[in-house]
């Protein structure tokens, strides 16, 4: 067989492979250099315009299957970000990605010029805002605001646009298609889904943000589905993201129709695990004798 | 340098009902482990529980590492159900060690489980000081390993218990109180948050404290584990601990 | 203490306790009526206006902390249900709610007036329609067809009309406030969330009506969420349904802001849950010395 | 009637490296468990796997409860993980009894792990009919239990092994075709669909032929276990079955 071919190419950039970490679990990039070469790219946990310290412990509680976590953005601003971290971070051979977090259009704006330079290749999008007074997340922006970043987001920069939508409680399709026609490159799907975890004894949410996100395994069949559905009306690129643990979890992602993968809460427990997947989808792909990883994407037989 | 291994349970005793040890066998890990590290486990193949479970390295002889720990969660049950030649999944060592002290008076002191850290520390740090431990519990029982700490060679072994039936009746920072530490003592503390604010007011030297947070991932990826200081912010604690100066925290 | 009060009173219905059975997770009721008669109702599995014989094997697959189901509505038809199963059910010392899933405003129309019988006391709307074409379960009706399902369902009938949520991919703030405004008299919330399971290896769904419904514990941080937020928006009563496995969870639900709960996968694994988890419900109130179970509804401290 | 029961592990043999036994204490399930039945198990506390496996009642003497299984999947992975003395949540018995048999030629066709259910079988069965067992597999090892089979006082118990090991070299079903089943005998037959395909064809008989499906509850509320009807429709497996007669099914 001939070589194995892994790149995946979205709009004018291509990735070395279609694997990508996800934002909030692998930090900013200052741990595992080893994985982070060999990664398609890494995305930043999520940057706002001033710093964040972000919410009072506990911020990560395990549920069945999964784990919600409401780290409340913990960040020290794009512009400290720029200066001290993102030098560090070009050294890595691989792409990467800026999460930001907007609370406001504007602050989304002003975030774009900030971080609109030649060292990084995207900007994913966090639509779903996080919610300053309440502590915890909001679980998605309008699909008015959503479009309304996307296109003022779209006027300012030419990187690889990628809004990070949030499921649970909102249109999917209808925002989908709204990023598509505002120019977005590609779409993040999912974000953490809403949840709440209380308990019986104080009548109070046990994380100190109160509400969080859940991700982990357990998001696997819906986001799987999310994938499936968003591609039937969407023609852009899809990044999967939510519940990957294996090389399998990302191939049937892909084969369900994403171009790029994301690997998130896998990382907390084996921050080896972006390399174990990668090995796993070649050693997946020699054995079934396909030369190139694009051959499987939206192959899905319904 | 981290490892993530498969570790064997070489040995596993049973200390009192809800105090267990283990050995695992993660040669790479134990290689380069030092004491005041921690490493972090969860079950192979199970994906509930599904975050990995920290613990401090209680020993290990360069091959094989010990931990000691107390029955709380699940996650502790499951571990306790564990049996010889069962495997766990290991990533190790994690967190900062504690620094090199030469020719000091050294002092520790622990509540309950807290003593898990202690037997690491005070094994490497006999070696080039006084080494002085009080140790506190419950019962009698629950004061583990006493044995093993007294082959170790320290200056000191004073013992509290609750409930009176080994050394001095009462909590451990009481005998603490009692006992003349000099001002100049390095003193290490693993305990729960109310045996530190009370050893705050019982002596002035500088505590360094072993700290517990729930923890997303212990590598510092998650920024899960934060602990709140005194001058605003949050530490990480997989990050700058889990030993901290106690005068930095404020909980 | 005095004596301990289960009862919940939704519009004019009261109910003995809070705990019902979810619908598809106890059969037609022919089994357990030990259990049966100890809850606060039993919801039939879903009912068409034709016979259905569902979707081909296998109708479940387990994932990481939930199961997927496909049954496809395998059901005898309303007909056949009024004179050959209801007869038997009205023998149980519980209230009868039907679980109705029509496939266009008019089925539901012809449901609800075959079922407006005295011996049901309610009917629950399932709003997220079984596609028959594509075999799979659609994620939800659009939010114009749920308001035209609930306003003519409500001109035909006085019975507790209960629609039946689907999260995930839909505006449920939106679907909760549309069936206030035509008259429901409570939410259930929520249904299985859409699913998909498939095989890198036949790239193919591993399930025989391809697409499915998530549910069982790992749904509970998602749901609680949910009931929280649609208790912000809507006034009338929350039934609270996915992820209860045992006491604490029921306990957490009416504190999130539910009225009743549903009992559903949780049936499968100990069909004896519903019991066990009203015991667990009045040791807790004895041990807090809480009389009425009421007290502790809509409680959370956020 | 049907107990949920949490049963101790009384005995675990490990009969080939994939193939396991299990002898579980469940007073009530045991008692009124009939041949033909199954119980369905799963790990307590745990809920990743969540859903129960069933299993099929290879043996009881009223108190235990024995089965045999082969690691398939996950969960079996598990169960041949617990140890003596671990408890598992039983819930049986389930499913259909097969009829009472008197007087009557009743022949046993099994292939691989299909056994597990006419250890049962045939050991109440021998007691008022002539019993002849056909047991095959790929090789000897796998011929499990073949000591405990020839202590029942059988009629006849013809063996084949694929790698010639032991008995006829070849599938059970060549030694059934070559053999002279009697036409009035009763069959049962328990392994692979394409063993019952292939009976199908060798023999006239009835036959009524234990079949598996992925089960959701095992007690009929959740409608998952359907297996096609020759004349439209499904049947369920755990209300219908888990023995349904051959002619009746299209799969
Ligand atoms: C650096 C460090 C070292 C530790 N060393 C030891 C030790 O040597 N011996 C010992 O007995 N215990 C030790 N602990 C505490 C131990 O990790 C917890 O008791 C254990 O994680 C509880 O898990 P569980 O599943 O039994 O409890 P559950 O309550 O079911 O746990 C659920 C979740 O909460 C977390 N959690 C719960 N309680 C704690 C806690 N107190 N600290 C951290 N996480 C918690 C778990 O990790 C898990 O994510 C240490 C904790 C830390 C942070
Ligand atoms: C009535 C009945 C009796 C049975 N008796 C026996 C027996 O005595 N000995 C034995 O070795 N096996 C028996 N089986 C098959 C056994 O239940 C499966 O091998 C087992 O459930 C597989 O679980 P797993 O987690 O290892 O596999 P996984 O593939 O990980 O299982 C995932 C899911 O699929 C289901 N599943 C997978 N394969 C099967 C299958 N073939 N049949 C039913 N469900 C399946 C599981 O129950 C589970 O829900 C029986 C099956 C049925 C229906
Ligand atoms: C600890 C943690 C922190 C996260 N932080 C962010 C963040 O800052 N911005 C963001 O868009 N998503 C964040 N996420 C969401 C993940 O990027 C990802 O969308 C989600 O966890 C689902 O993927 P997974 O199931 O693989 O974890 C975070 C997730 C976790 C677990
Ligand atoms: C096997 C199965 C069958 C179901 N059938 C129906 C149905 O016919 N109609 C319906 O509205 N919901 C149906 N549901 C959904 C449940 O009623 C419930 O909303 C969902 O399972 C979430 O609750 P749980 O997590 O407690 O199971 C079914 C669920 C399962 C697991
Ligand atoms: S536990 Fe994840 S950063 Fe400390
Ligand atoms: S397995 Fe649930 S009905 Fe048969």
């Amino acid at each position: 067989m001939d070589k194995l071919n892994l790149s995946i190419r979205i709009g004018n950039w291509e990735f070395s492979n279609p694997c990508l970490t996800a934002s909030g679990t692998y930090g900013w990039g200052e741990n595992f250099p080893v994985v982070l070469s060999k990664v398609g790219g890494f995305i930043t946990k999520g940057l706002t315009l001033s710093p964040r310290e972000g919410n009072p412990a506990p911020r990560i509680w395990e549920v069945h299957g999964g784990i919600v976590n409401s780290i409340g953005l913990e960040n020290p601003g794009a512009i400290y970000f720029v200066k001290n971290i993102l030098p560090a971070l070009t050294k890595l051979a691989t792409k990467i990605i800026v999460n930001i977090a907007g609370s406001s259009v504007e602050e989304f704006e002003t975030l774009i010029k900030i971080l609109d330079l030649p060292e990084i290749t995207g900007l994913e999008l966090n639509l779903s805002c996080p919610n300053v007074k309440e502590g915890g997340i909001a679980f998605s922006l309008s699909p008015k605001s959503c479009q309304r970043v996307v296109r003022s987001a779209r006027k300012i920069t030419k990187k690889l646009l990628m809004p990070k939508l949030a499921a649970g409680l909102t249109d999917l399709l209808e925002l989908g298609r709204i990023c598509e026609g505002e120019g977005a490159d590609a779409l993040t799907l999912i974000n953490s889904l809403p949840a709440l975890v209380i308990s019986a004894e104080t009548f109070k949410p046990c994380l100190g943000g109160k509400t969080g996100g859940l991700s982990a395994p357990c998001l696997k069949p819906f986001v799987l589905y999310c994938i499936q559905k968003v591609r039937e009306v969407v023609s852009i690129p899809i990044i999967g993201c939510g519940g990957i643990t294996n090389h399998y979890d990302a191939l049937e992602y892909l084969i369900a129709g994403a171009s790029l993968f994301q690997v998130g809460s896998q990382n907390l427990i084996n921050p080896f695990a972006p390399i174990e997947i990668l090995e796993g989808i070649k050693k997946y792909l020699k054995e079934k004798e396909i030369s190139d990883v694009k051959l499987i994407i939206n192959k899905l037989e319904l | 340098m981290l490892y993530l291994e498969s570790g064997r349970v070489v040995e596993k005793k049973i200390l009192t009902p809800e105090i267990y040890s283990l050995y695992l066998d993660t040669t790479k890990i134990a290689k380069i482990s030092r004491p005041g590290q921690f490493i972090a486990i969860r079950f192979p193949f199970l994906y509930d529980p599904y975050l990995r479970r920290p613990f401090a390295i209680a020993d290990t002889d360069g091959t094989k590492i010990r931990i000691v720990f107390r029955v709380r969660g699940r996650g502790t049950l499951l571990l306790s159900q564990v049996v010889e030649d069962n495997f766990l999944s290991v990533l190790g060592p994690l967190g900062n060690p504690i620094p090199e002290i030469t020719n000091e008076e050294v002092v520790l002191i622990s509540g309950g489980i807290g003593i898990a850290p202690f037997f690491f520390l005070a094994k490497v740090l006999v070696q080039k000081n006084k080494v002085s431990l009080f140790f506190g519990a419950k019962t009698g029982a629950e004061l583990i390993m006493l044995n093993e700490f007294s082959r170790l060679g320290m200056e000191n072994l004073l013992l509290a218990t609750e409930n009176g039936e080994i050394g001095e009746t009462g909590k451990i920072t009481e005998l603490v109180r009692k006992s003349k530490i000099p001002e100049k003592a390095i003193v290490f503390a693993s305990g729960p948050m109310p045996m530190y604010q009370e050893l705050r007011k019982v002596i002035p030297n500088k505590i360094y404290a072993f700290f517990e947070k729930r923890m997303g991932c212990g590598t510092g990826l998650c920024l899960s584990c934060v602990i709140r200081k005194k001058d605003g912010g949050y530490l990480h604690l997989c990050r700058d601990g889990p030993a901290l100066d106690l005068d930095l925290v404020k909980e």
